[in-house]
């Protein structure tokens, strides 16, 4: 058992031919991925690295039975592409690019609800269960197989978060990136309820940011359901409000989504807060 | 150029459709370009007109409102609003507001609109909720001041489907909660019908009347407009071409650059990769007394053109030293050594480089480093020590 | 057990106020139907009877729990109405009015299949389960408690037929009318399933009429699902091709919807088609 | 009157909104009409115009179709298109075509349009798809012809979920299976997108182009346009207002004042009350070698005017008798029966009657109409037995 993906997941790569795309589609079959085709419109019939088939539209490709797709068109083109997807009932659709406008992720998100498909992203780094499969832009060296679950609205910070967690000697069961866009496809309470579920975690590390209230809601919902050992990471204690910092979701607005208020709120709900990124492991012992 | 600031590469392809994006800002729309929006989709706005130079003013025809056109809340308060009732106070309106500066802000446009016979002040906006991810409805019939200082059980709240949108008996709820009459009611459910058609046609993150006027002889009316768009939207809308006020011409410079940087009122340079390690870097500074001059994030590159323009940014802001901190994945640690030796290089830099470089190609990065006489580290927080010591080692 | 509806659903009426919707509220009162409230903006806080609150809102009116709604409102209001109700979740959503534009409908019967509630008509005299529970228009005086389900595509002429049943010594277990329009809430497959799966169903009687393919595929369905007696009356047998029958659904295009086409259907799954409406009893026998 | 025709009573209120509908009628528009629908919405058709009387003709300037504005099926074939290739041709068109028949339908119209340079013809339409509540789209690269006459494995057929409306990747595959090149394919994609606007924007059952040009110079333009709007959305289209030309005279009286009628080519005239059991009557009429006159479906209503009503109608159809047959509900039977008795007055109507009467206030009923003269039946095979017998003895 792991969360959302394992070693037999299929996934295509739509828009696998982009600069882009074909190089995480290689990195992700350098990481032992399932990657059992892609899309590029005009493109189909010829082969990725000679070993995966290109198809010119997701009904195509559904010859592969696929499980899961990754989206990486450019933002313009992600909603016609999530509801191809979503469309043919592509059951995981991760969507790596940034800059999609938030009403596009409204309607993705809420159809593929509506169809019981999980939606990852935009804007994150996607998912990894260490040894089985990679979906996403996170570097392949990091990991290591073990039991603390990741999950995390950034991109490059948890990968720091995630070396410094194997390099204690730790190792993960599987790192979830939600995004960094306002309205993304996973909540910390989603990821949450499968941590839970899932045996092969026995830790939790939540990696958050500034803007919104989804630690807080996750804060709330520890207290009432999960068993397991949580910590968390806190990122954007020193932005201004009113400031976006790099993410379209990292923003204080009116009091709302500062660092502080996340913060209390994991630790009363007994969930301890490293002060720096490379405290993470230290509090997971 | 780091449009994707995350980690992300760009194509050429996406460059071109890209190139008016601004990186994951908010776009305020002034009062009176909001007020434009809503006369084209049938909301009711005073008569008025836009004065930017003395010119302009039109002779005095009833009694106006001069309204500074600048982005900040409480423009009343603090003086940005005037009332004229005769031609001289029109006059002096203009001439007292137009070049002024306002809590900071110069403002170099007015409002020139209709005074309005005021009988009740309303409430209304639309935003996105982002734990609901969905267009969320507030409404009052406490208006005109801040929605936060109204208590609760004066507020009414519904969220919207965005792929059911909005439909009539949602204005129904509200005019019933509100308590207003039909003959308001009809009006207010038409408003919110349009200005929800404004927030989902012209892709806005806010959408807001406040105060919605009932005026003496019984007409709903949209005083003010605050209306804040979806940068990332603006592929939709090429019509739009706002510069957001709140920038510094150095945070306006970066944005036309294509890179996430915020101005802070520190003294270290901060140069990372993707935005939350960006942020953690600045946070761990702080915790350690040192203060962040900016927030810089490089993004997923290739690119060593990429982090030359960056230190030109950073320099300009003139910090007393710099901090780079690389986990390198996409971004590749060798090709960010790469480009520090040459700005370095380029700009003669004599200020303290602090460098963390981890990950991929780290090797290779620290043999150039060394190579130019720079020590990297490569944990984070050695480096954040090691600038927040020489940053206050310096005068 | 019962199709649908029994003697404990709570049943609201949105626009209770209106000539036709007091007029059958009275009417289901009359038969027992448990009515918990109405609705009509504006007249919030008055009574239907004496007896029956009235609320401004479908939102109000979920103080009373209801299950099942019925919709009375003009045609160009039955979008709101419907929307109102699925955005409160009620299960039932009977659409009494006629004249709907279909692509109203098309977007009702979508968003409430996403989410679980069945939509009865437009278009539809509603549904009864004989001394339990009537939704709808049916007169009250031509049902017997029994184990006929019967189920229909027209008003008048399913209480000729039911009549008939009554009249020829049988009874109905429940009794749907699906709506005259080209797109309605349930199709016969649906209501087979329901029916086949009834402990109070024996027998089932099919009304249907020319346009679409609704028998068409109902007939394959009692092929290869329905263990039950299936009886049918179809009509429009003399109708013209391309006029349309008082129903905006009951039309023959291009040779599409024949009433030959449905009668060969059912005669070749087996089951008999009576030349009169009269004769379904004997069919039953 | 009978806006709800299968068993509703009528609200005033319901009544004055209603006042435009025709009852479940589809609304063919005419090719020019269609055009100029597509025109709007962008969809590219050639340059045209309507000729109604001789005088509208402008003089010959390039090579022309003249075309007959029926709606027909087949209008070339049947002669209804003419070619014309300098002045005489293309005024001898137009005097042959306006005013002629075609298979019996009168041509007031004629449009005169570019003739196209084709070189290849294409299909495309999008409908309601009964079975699956959605609109359909149906596309080949086999144009010009019946869409029934083109080989399966040639028809793209795709359905969209109507809350997600069209998106491009529908188009992507349509275009691939037709094996458009890329030029070709990006103005299809246009035109399907444009033209599921149309469908959606004015609630079509169908909009068809057949055939979709491609000209010699490699352009796509819409040669013919076909649009059926769904009549029961007229409250949204209020500038649409088209006879449908396929109803005869007293249907579109019919129609006018509410009734769902329909001419047929019998002799006994009908009233009943509900689609489906006036269809049934008809029905056993037929079986019993009857041949109905008409289908009057009287509705739910409790006025004993529209009984009156419906029997001027079906009088005007003059048939040899006339049958009602009558389940009350919400009819009550006593209300036709007055109906029926204040219309045999009226009309002085000496043609057999046959009445069946059954339901709600069924024995009132009974008891007017006997006290009338007319011995009503209760059970309906007898009724229809009794009229087709005394309709056969007349002469």
């Amino acid at each position: 058992m792991s969360v959302l993906v394992n070693k037999n997941t299929r996934v295509i790569v739509q828009g696998i031919t982009g600069h882009q795309g074909a190089f995480h589609a290689g990195e992700m079959l350098k990481f032992g991925t399932k990657l059992v085709g892609g899309t590029s419109p005009g493109k189909g019939g010829t082969m990725f690295q000679n070993d995966v088939p290109i198809f010119d539209s997701v009904a195509d490709a559904m010859s592969q039975n696929p499980d899961a797709t990754m989206i990486s068109v450019a933002a313009p083109f992600v909603r016609d592409a999530a509801f191809e997807a979503i469309d043919q009932g592509i059951k995981i659709v991760y969507i790596l690019t940034e800059h999609v406008p938030f009403h596009d992720t409204m309607e993705i998100v809420h159809e593929a609800s509506h169809r019981g498909i999980t939606v990852l992203g935009p804007n994150g780094p996607g998912i990894t269960v260490p040894g089985q499969c990679k979906i996403g832009i996170m570097p392949n060296q990091i990991f290591r197989n073990g039991d603390v679950a990741v999950a995390s609205r950034s991109g490059t910070l948890t990968y720091e978060i995630v070396y410094s967690i194997t390099h204690a000697g730790f190792g993960e069961s599987v790192v979830i990136g939600l995004g960094g866009d306002p309205v993304v496809g996973l909540t910390f309470v989603d990821v949450l309820k499968m941590f839970e579920k899932d045996e092969a975690t026995k830790k939790i590390v939540l990696v958050g940011e500034i803007g919104g209230n989804n630690e807080e809601r996750a804060a709330e919902y520890i207290k009432a359901h999960v068993s397991k050992k949580v910590v968390a990471y806190i990122t954007g204690r020193s932005a201004p409000p009113g400031k976006r910092m790099g993410h379209a979701g990292a923003i204080i607005e009116k009091g709302v989504g500062t660092a502080e208020s996340k913060i209390k709120a994991f630790e009363s709900a007994g969930v301890p807060v490293a002060e720096y990124p490379v405290n993470v492991p230290d509090l997971l012992k | 150029m780091a449009f994707y600031s995350c980690c992300l590469i760009i194509s050429p392809k996406i460059l071109v459709i890209s190139s008016y994006l601004v990186n994951g800002d908010t776009l305020n729309l002034y009062e009176y370009m909001g007020k434009d929006i809503f006369r084209r989709y049938g909301i009711p706005v005073p008569d008025s007109y836009v004065v930017e130079k003395e010119s302009d003013l039109r002779k005095f025809e009833r009694p106006s409102v001069v309204k500074s056109q600048i982005l900040l809340g409480g423009r009343g308060k603090s003086g940005g609003i005037k009332f004229a009732k005769n031609q001289k106070e029109l006059e002096d309106g203009v001439r007292e507001l137009l070049g002024s500066k306002i809590r900071g802000l110069s403002v170099t446009k007015v409002l020139i609109e209709d005074m309005l016979n005021i009988k009740h002040e309303y409430y209304v906006s639309i935003s996105l909720n982002r734990s609901e991810r969905s267009p969320f409805i507030i409404a009052s019939s406490s208006g005109g001041v801040e929605i936060e200082s109204v208590p609760k059980e004066k507020i009414f709240t519904r969220k919207i489907d965005p792929l059911l949108g909005y439909s009539d008996y949602v204005g129904r709820e509200a005019v019933k909660f509100m308590g207003l009459d039909s003959k308001l009611g009809s009006q207010f459910k038409a408003i919110l019908s349009k200005l929800y058609t404004v927030f989902n046609e012209e892709d806005c993150e806010l959408v807001e009347i406040n105060p919605l006027v009932e005026t003496a002889d019984g007409r709903l009316i949209a005083a003010d407009a605050k209306v804040i768009m979806d940068s990332d939207s603006m592929f939709r809308h090429k019509d739009i071409n706002v510069v957001d006020p709140e920038k510094t011409p150095l945070e306006l410079e970066a944005q036309s650059k294509g890179y996430a940087f915020v101005e802070l009122d520190g003294d270290i340079g901060v140069i990372a990769n993707g935005a939350g390690l960006t942020m953690a870097t600045m946070d761990a500074l702080t915790l350690h007394k040192g203060k962040p001059r900016n927030f810089l994030d490089l993004g997923g590159t290739d690119s060593v053109d990429i982090v030359v323009e960056a230190f030109e940014l950073v320099l300009k802001a003139n910090p007393k030293s710099i901090l780079v901190n690389i986990f390198g994945g996409v971004t590749k640690a060798d090709t960010v050594a790469n480009g520090i030796v040459a700005a370095k290089e380029k700009f003669n830099i004599t200020k303290p480089i602090v460098v963390r470089l981890s990950g991929v190609h780290e090797d290779e990065a620290r043999e150039i480093l060394k190579r130019n006489g720079i020590e990297p580290f490569s944990m984070m927080m050695p480096a954040i020590e090691q600038v927040v010591k020489r940053t206050g080692e310096i005068e």
